[in-house]
């Protein structure tokens, strides 16, 4: 029972964090098919953005909150950067945007290294987020709920957006067929862009919560970046909620595997079970069936 | 080859409880040129799709002594069943030639398959001048024109060799000396193959149909010759609307009679 | 020039350079440096013909680069120990001795054996399992990805079958020749040189072939193909399995040349870079990626010998700016040259209509 | 033309190449060799760094047997490939006396055969799992019976009689750890439980709810980079501190304690063989040296003042056989001996590691590692673990 | 209302309209007729936008838009229903209707207009685009246009796939919209009789060139016959 309810725990935590990682993923990737290797180096962007605002503030409790807005600008701005000067050029050839994106990523990692330091750097959690809550005698550290409550907030915040505004609909309108969404009066430059934005954003706000989990160093992102693209894959591109289900379930996989045997046979073993789930559903949990031959 | 003929009996389709071929009987002989009409959204091209494999379907359809329901897209397609699709679909980065070849090809053995072909096969040949390609046969199939790739798409059906055509809206889009080109053209190679043709144009199914059937909301509303089906009240009601209609209304939309 | 003598041509010079210029001209440690490369322009080759022909991105090559890698490193391993003894790695961490899935590769005949069929196989079963089920583009390379990871991960966390992250070295034969002596590390380079331009020819034979266009055909509408006749997942079974195979011989040539093979060869990031020089030197040519590999690693030598951070900068962006603006590699600016009135490539495609439309 | 069957040139070592060392002129060649780009660049760098120092030092007081030291620096790219690719470029190509460099224990064993092959030298800094010894590698950090095994005694005294071992997935944390469990089955020391992260893991929340849950006395984590920052965050996020449950490590130094954050490991042991804190003159000159050159906020660490080290030692082995020539530097290697900032320091002419005096340090609030216990004197190294009767059934 | 002087357009390295000059005056229809590949198409792309002109001008309302993104251009009062029956697959038929719509300060009423003309539609609100059969789809196309109550409409083949009924039924609504006044339309349309019936001025394209104009109405059914037989 303790176990149950402990490794559940640390299921759905370790969830939360995959779904932050993969949300905007989702996005760029899911919907827009932009296969962004450098999402994990706007993640550590979003890190070192907590730890700017860290020393730049002082106060932990203040700079972690105010962090999470600004993170997203940053991610943002350099989401709409690569955007604007790589991949605008390259929707037509989806594969390649995976490699033109490890250049970057590559790029902004040698980058971090000359910045900041290669050694990691550290940004302490605020006092309202330090040890862990007590709940019918099982503790749960604060920093995951945060993480959890943030990860849930944030894809109701993206779902809601993408199905229910114009703003959504136009997006998802550009990705489908950029040239009619063109003639349909729809900038479709301006909305790639703003997509890029959000999607990147979110990488900036993962990057923020991940400093309350572990380093901040130059390679934060490569540590995320697989596990992310799994998630999309397995919860179906395009499908936001499917990368929820997804996260969650690997991360109770995971964790559960681990439990009873090690965290490397556990994340081989998620692995297979991945490539033996994609033999049952290809698309992914949930997919899109069309009529066309592409 | 008197089997090579198309038996397709309580054929139905349904997506996620929508049905959109609902128990559908119908058989094709070969040398007849059979229309398949009806409204936008009867099911006309879920129907070939279910034939070819396409879509998973129920009841049974039966070809040159096959069951074909249940099979793989490219086992349909060994067995002699060829289709073309309502937005045409050729590998734009091959040429005009490759496409042809490759569609002549899937008897070839890997022997073959691994060598270089040399000059231009007998059958991509004839079937070039066919459709009036010879003049781009080194083009990529990207550049054609929309009229122009439905011209490969017959091409490739030529060359495939299949015994049952289904084609779906092949005139589309094209001038009317194209079609009448087109319908001679089916004409002669349905002589001794079982071809079915999806089409809207009524004028052009009038020239050359020797049958028709009209679907409606999946279902088989009629079938007869041009002339019987034209008549029908229920094929005028199912385009028309209800009541009665005068001789010129029914001209306009089911072409004259 | 005639056509027709272009690539024999390309083929005599290209021998000349490795058989005879090579050698002379460089000293042993260089030679063993080229060796190197031309192991990684054996595995371009392969991903050419997945990637470039067949639109497979394939980002786990270095799986199969390992196991034809590690299969020839525990050869070398058992070699050493001599009949029945134990290689020297496993004797220091463990009691247990050989296990038992090494014991086969004590011969010869079977580790050449399985280095030409195991990595074949393997790719066989994994591109049968996912091409049948329809998982391809970014699905496919993604998964690939995971794959090359999971590989990395189980190396290391075996270390008394595989020697963990250390990997297996410090070999001192090949098939009873000493590796120290300089005119065995010529017979070696010469030995993949030539796989290298017998990987070439059998790779040009494949593109110009029938199946060549079959497998463009698949790479461009693949549903389209089985309406044809075929099922596309045979075609791009056998493009990935032949750039198996040829990552497989890459890799076992590798491990003489350069003396140990580690996870660090294998994961994640090695893979991604097997495809730099092939996009870099055009992937859907014959030479292009082998020349592409070798000028990378090339490159990659030489900058850091003189600024080590500065060659991760050109690295990315030899990434970014090729594959973004010259997407046919340096070898479209070449043939532009050569054929100038070359049939226009459609530069911007008919938008296709996505989704169903 | 086939060259010499592995058995015609005897056993396996055929005649190297004959070396060619420069020794003519006013200066000699040496080779650093450290990863300065890739994922070990960041702890690698502070290697090169103080390498350089010493290089510095050396040529400032007149060179090593008159001659001003040449450093020729390659990049070993994280790579343990080129790193042997790099090792035989310096060896045969820029024909340097000696390298130093070498990080983690695949680098090593990758140059291994190189350095063997050429009959050179290679001087390593790192400590490492042990087991190893070539008369062409000169080990100046720790093996395992100068940092695991005091560690062990250091708990032991401190009436710790149960242990959970977390490490990383790899060779070090591995050996490390069947060592630990012989030391245990010997001593009476219970092991709780075992986990394996793999490197690069950054979710620790299950491998510390079963530490949690075992209850041991004591932790012994060997984990490696970045897994120490998740760990220790999430160590403490479980509310577990030094006094509920002390967690002793053997791979954090210095640099590290900033990126973990003080606040998550402040009190928590480490065992080395130095810390920056050492009181004594030969640490304060350069550890002042080392800030000089490098700026005040750096610190220095044990693989970097091991490495600062080993420029000086191999200075002594020269001067000592009055030669650069290889065979004459091992034959004299054993007994040279240097006054450390660690403190002094002996070679062991036979299996080429030096004697080092162990400390037990505690992180301090400032950071810094404060020593809380030692070994009292340099303790012999015994990379087989010959001299310990628990371990004999540990490799055969 | 819409000019195209002396346009060059094409793919790549090659030209497909060579020197086309043609009017749409304001309320007027014209249609432009051809063989398989005589460049229709590539013509429509470049009025719109989707193919950038290597020489020549456009004007829309007098101003010159020849540089302009087709967003650009809709937002000037012109609509596009492309050729090939083009949806947002993924989107709804609704959400097709609606993204068009957002554009506009009254869209609902507009949707609620669109789907009286085209009534089938009603039924499909909620299925996915890229589920419709062809026609449907074809029908959703026209709606989309007309939803953004455009003063110039641009029709690549607009019957292309569509039941005869319903076909008459478009026909009889363009026909609506340009005599009720406000709308120009330009037309490619395989369909001689209805094209010169809609149409006041005609053009027959052969290769890329205008070789061919005239008024429209039946009367000139056999000159443009000709026209084209050639
Ligand atoms: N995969 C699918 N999921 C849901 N509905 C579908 C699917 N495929 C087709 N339909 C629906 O089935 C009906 C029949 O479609 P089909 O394409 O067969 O019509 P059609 O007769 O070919 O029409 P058209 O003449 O317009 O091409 C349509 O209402 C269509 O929306
Ligand atoms: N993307 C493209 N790249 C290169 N050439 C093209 C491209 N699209 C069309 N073409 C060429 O331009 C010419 C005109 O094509 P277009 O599509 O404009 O013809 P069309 O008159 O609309 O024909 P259809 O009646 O078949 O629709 C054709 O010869 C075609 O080969
Ligand atoms: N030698 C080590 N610590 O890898
Ligand atoms: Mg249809
Ligand atoms: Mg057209």
């Amino acid at each position: 029972m303790d176990v149950l309810v402990t490794q559940v725990f640390n299921g759905l935590s370790g969830g939360s964090i995959l779904l932050l990682a993969a949300l905007g993923l989702a996005l760029t990737f899911g919907q827009m098919g932009v296969i962004n290797m450098a999402h994990g180096e706007f993640i550590m962007a979003g890190a070192y953005t907590a730890y700017v605002m860290q020393n730049v503030l002082g106060a932990a409790g203040l700079s972690l909150l105010v962090s999470l807005p600004i993170a997203f600008a940053v991610g943002g701005v350099l989401g709409v950067v690569l955007e604007a000067t790589l991949l605008r050029r390259m929707y037509h050839r989806p594969l390649d945007t995976l490699l033109v994106t490890w250049g970057v990523s590559l790029v902004l990692q040698q980058l971090a290294r000359d910045v900041f330091g290669t050694a990691g750097v550290d940004v302490p959690a605020p006092a309202w987020l330090s040890g862990p809550v007590e709940v019918l005698g099982f503790s749960f550290p604060r920093t995951r709920l945060f993480i959890l409550l943030l990860a849930v907030a944030a894809f109701l915040a993206l779902a809601a957006a993408l199905r229910y505004t114009a703003l959504g609909r136009r997006i998802r309108a550009t990705v489908q067929n950029r040239p009619l969404a063109e003639t349909s009066g729809i900038s479709t430059r301006a909305t790639d862009r703003l997509t890029f934005f959000i999607g990147s954003g979110l990488a900036g706000v993962a990057g923020v919560a991940l400093t309350l989990m572990g380093s901040i160093s130059p390679n934060l992102g490569t540590s995320y970046i697989v596990d992310a693209f799994l998630v999309v894959v397995v919860g179906g591109i395009g499908q936001i909620r499917g990368a929820v289900i997804a996260a969650f379930l690997l991360g109770v996989a995971q964790s559960w595997i681990e439990y009873s045997t090690t965290a490397s046979i556990a994340k081989v073993l998620v692995f297979a079970l991945i490539v033996a789930f994609l033999q049952v559903r290809p698309q992914g949990i949930f997919t899109v069936r069309t009529r066309s031959l592409a | 080859m008197q089997q090579d003929y198309l038996e397709i009996s309580g054929l139905t389709v349904s997506f996620d409880g929508f049905v959109a071929v609902d128990g559908v009987n119908l058989s094709v002989l070969p040398g007849d040129l059979r229309f398949l009409i009806g409204p936008n959204g009867a099911g006309k091209t879920t129907l070939i799709d279910a034939v070819s494999g396409l879509v998973p379907a129920t009841g049974s359809v039966r070809y040159g002594g096959h069951e074909l329901t249940g099979r793989k897209v490219h086992r349909i397609a060994r067995l002699g069943v060829g289709r073309t699709f309502q937005t045409a679909t050729v590998f734009e980065e091959l040429t005009v030639l490759q496409n042809l070849d490759i569609a002549a090809g899937h008897r070839r053995g890997p022997l073959t398959l691994v060598r270089r072909r040399k000059g231009i096969p007998e059958e991509v040949e004839r079937a070039l001048e066919t459709v009036g390609l010879a003049e781009l046969v080194d083009a990529p199939a990207g550049v054609l024109a929309h009229g122009q790739k439905q011209w490969l798409e017959i091409g490739m059906l030529l060359v495939q060799d299949a015994r049952l055509l289904m084609l779906d809206e092949p005139v589309a889009g094209m001038s009317a000396e194209e079609k009448d080109e087109t319908g001679r053209l089916l004409q002669r190679i349905g002589a001794d193959r079982t071809v079915v043709v999806v089409e809207h144009d009524m004028d052009f199914m009038r020239s050359f149909a020797n049958s028709v059937t009209v679907l409606h909301a999946g279902k088989v509303l009629a079938e007869g010759s041009v002339r019987e089906v034209q008549a029908d009240p229920r094929v005028q009601e199912v385009y028309l609307g209800p009541g009665h209609h005068s001789q010129a209304e029914v001209e306009t939309v089911l072409g004259e009679v | 020039m005639n056509r027709r003598w272009v690539l024999p041509a390309a083929f005599a010079v290209a021998a000349v350079l490795l058989f005879v210029v090579a050698p002379l001209a460089l000293s042993p440690f260089r030679l063993d440096q080229l060796g190197r490369y031309l192991c990684f322009a054996i595995v371009a080759v392969g991903i050419g013909l997945a990637w470039g022909r067949g639109g497979m991105l394939t980002l786990g090559q270095g799986v199969f680069f390992g196991m034809g890698a590690y299969l020839m490193a525990m050869h070398l391993k058992l070699a050493d120990a001599g009949p029945g003894g134990t290689p020297d790695f496993m004797a220091l961490i463990s009691s247990d001795g050989v296990p038992w899935w090494w014991e086969p590769f004590r011969s010869e005949i079977v580790t050449l054996l399985a280095i030409l069929l195991l990595p074949a196989a393997v790719a066989a079963v994994l591109g049968l399992a996912t091409f049948r089920r329809k998982v391809r583009g970014a699905y496919f390379a993604i998964l690939s990805q995971a794959l090359a990871a999971a590989f990395a991960i189980l190396l290391v966390g075996n270390p008394t079958g595989t020697g963990g992250s250390t990997g297996l070295s410090g070999f001192r034969g090949f098939f009873g020749f000493a590796l120290s002596d300089p005119a065995n590390r010529l017979v070696l380079f010469c030995t993949a040189a030539g796989v290298l331009l017998l990987m070439l020819a059998l790779v040009r034979q494949l593109m110009v072939s029938r199946y060549g266009e079959l497998l463009v055909a698949c790479r461009d509408a693949e549903e389209r193909v089985r309406f044809l006749g075929y099922d596309p997942a045979n075609v791009k079974t056998v493009a990935f399995v032949v750039a198996a195979f040829m990552a497989g011989i890459a890799g076992a040539l590798f491990v003489p040349i350069v003396g140990i093979v580690s996870p660090n060869d294998v994961g994640i990031v090695p893979s991604i870079g097997m495809l730099i020089g092939v996009a870099i030197g055009g992937r859907s040519t014959l030479f292009g990626p082998a020349l592409g590999a070798i000028a990378v690693a090339w490159a990659g030598s030489a900058l850091s010998e003189q600024f080590p951070s500065g060659w991760t900068y050109v690295q990315g962006l030899l990434f970014m700016l090729v594959i973004a603006f010259l997407p046919g590699g340096l070898a479209s600016l070449a043939w532009r040259r050569v054929r100038p009135t070359a049939p226009a490539p459609s530069a911007q495609p008919v938008p296709a209509p996505s989704g169903g439309s | 033309a086939c060259g010499a069957r592995v058995d015609a040139a005897g056993a396996g070592a055929p005649a190297a190449a004959p070396s060619c060392v420069d020794t003519s002129g006013n200066e000699i060649k040496v080779g650093f060799l450290n990863s300065r780009s890739g994922t070990m660049a960041i702890s690698e760098k502070t290697v090169y760094d103080s390498l350089s120092l010493a290089a510095e030092q050396i040529n400032a007081a007149g060179g090593v047997l008159g001659k001003q030291l040449e450093i020729v620096a390659e990049d070993g790219a994280s790579e343990p490939t080129i790193f042997a690719e790099k090792a035989q470029k310096l060896i045969r190509s820029d024909c340097v006396a000696a390298v130093f460099g070498g990080w983690t224990s695949s680098s090593r064993k990758a140059m291994l055969p190189v350095f063997e092959s050429n009959n050179s030298l290679l001087f390593y800094p790192v400590q490492y799992e042990g087991l190893e010894s070539s008369k062409n590698i000169f080990y100046t950090g720790a093996t395992t019976n100068q940092q695991i095994i005091p560690a062990l005694d250091y708990l032991k005294e401190q009436g710790v009689t149960s242990l959970f071992l977390v490490g990383s997935d790899y060779v070090f944390p591995q050996t490390a750890n069947k060592i630990i469990k012989a030391y245990g089955a010997a001593n009476g020391i219970e092991i709780k439980g075992e986990e394996y992260a793999p490197l690069g893991h950054t979710d620790f929340a299950t491998i510390v709810s079963k530490v949690r849950d075992a209850g041991a006395g004591a932790v012994f984590n060997t984990l490696n980079g970045d897994s120490n920052v998740a760990f220790f965050k999430e160590y403490r996020n479980l509310g577990l501190t030094p006094a509920t449950m002390p967690v002793i490590s053997v791979s954090i130094a210095e640099e590290e304690v900033g990126g973990i954050g003080v606040d998550n490991i402040v009190g928590q042991p480490v065992a080395w063989n130095y810390y920056q804190t050492i009181d004594s003159p030969t640490n304060k000159q350069f550890v002042d040296a080392f800030k000089a050159e490098y700026g005040a906020n750096r610190v220095t660490s044990d693989p970097m003042e091991a490495a600062y080290t080993s420029l000086f030692l191999w200075k002594g082995m020269v001067e000592k056989a009055g030669s650069f020539d290889v065979a004459a530097v091992q034959a004299a290697a054993g007994g040279v001996s240097y006054d450390a900032p660690e403190g002094t320091v002996t070679v062991n002419g036979e299996n080429h590691h030096i004697a080092k005096t162990a400390l037990i340090g505690k992180i301090g609030a400032d950071g810094l590692i404060h020593t809380e216990w030692t070994s009292g004197q340099p303790i012999e190294p015994d990379p087989y673990l010959k001299t310990y009767p628990w371990a004999s059934g540990l490799a055969s | 209302m819409l000019t195209m002087t002396d346009v060059e357009v094409g793919y790549g390295r090659t030209s497909v309209i060579h020197g086309v000059t043609i009017e749409v005056p304001a309320d007027g229809v014209v249609a432009v007729m051809g063989h398989n590949g005589a460049g229709k198409t590539t013509l429509l792309r470049a009025a719109v936008g989707l193919l950038p002109t290597r020489s020549g001008r456009i004007t829309l309302d007098g101003e010159d838009v020849t540089g302009t993104q087709p967003h650009q251009r809709v937002r000037r009062g012109l609509a596009y229903v492309p050729q090939g029956q083009q949806s947002f697959g993924q989107l709804t038929t609704l959400e097709n209707l609606q993204v068009v719509a957002d554009t506009k300060p009254r869209g609902t009423g507009l949707i609620d207009e669109a789907l009286d003309l085209f009534p089938a539609l009603k039924d499909l609100l909620g299925r996915r685009a890229g589920l419709l059969s062809g026609g449907q789809r074809q029908q959703l196309a026209i709606a989309r246009a007309l939803i953004t109550q455009p003063r110039m409409l641009i029709l690549d083949e607009p019957t292309e796939g569509i039941q005869p009924s319903v076909v008459a039924e478009i026909e009889q609504a363009i026909l609506g919209l340009t005599r009720r006044g406000g709308l120009s339309v330009l037309l490619v349309e395989q369909h001689v009789g209805f094209a010169l019936d809609a149409a006041n001025h005609y053009y027959v394209l052969a290769s890329g060139r205008v070789t061919a104009e005239g008024r429209g109405g039946t009367d000139s059914v056999t000159d443009v016959r000709s026209a084209m037989a050639i």
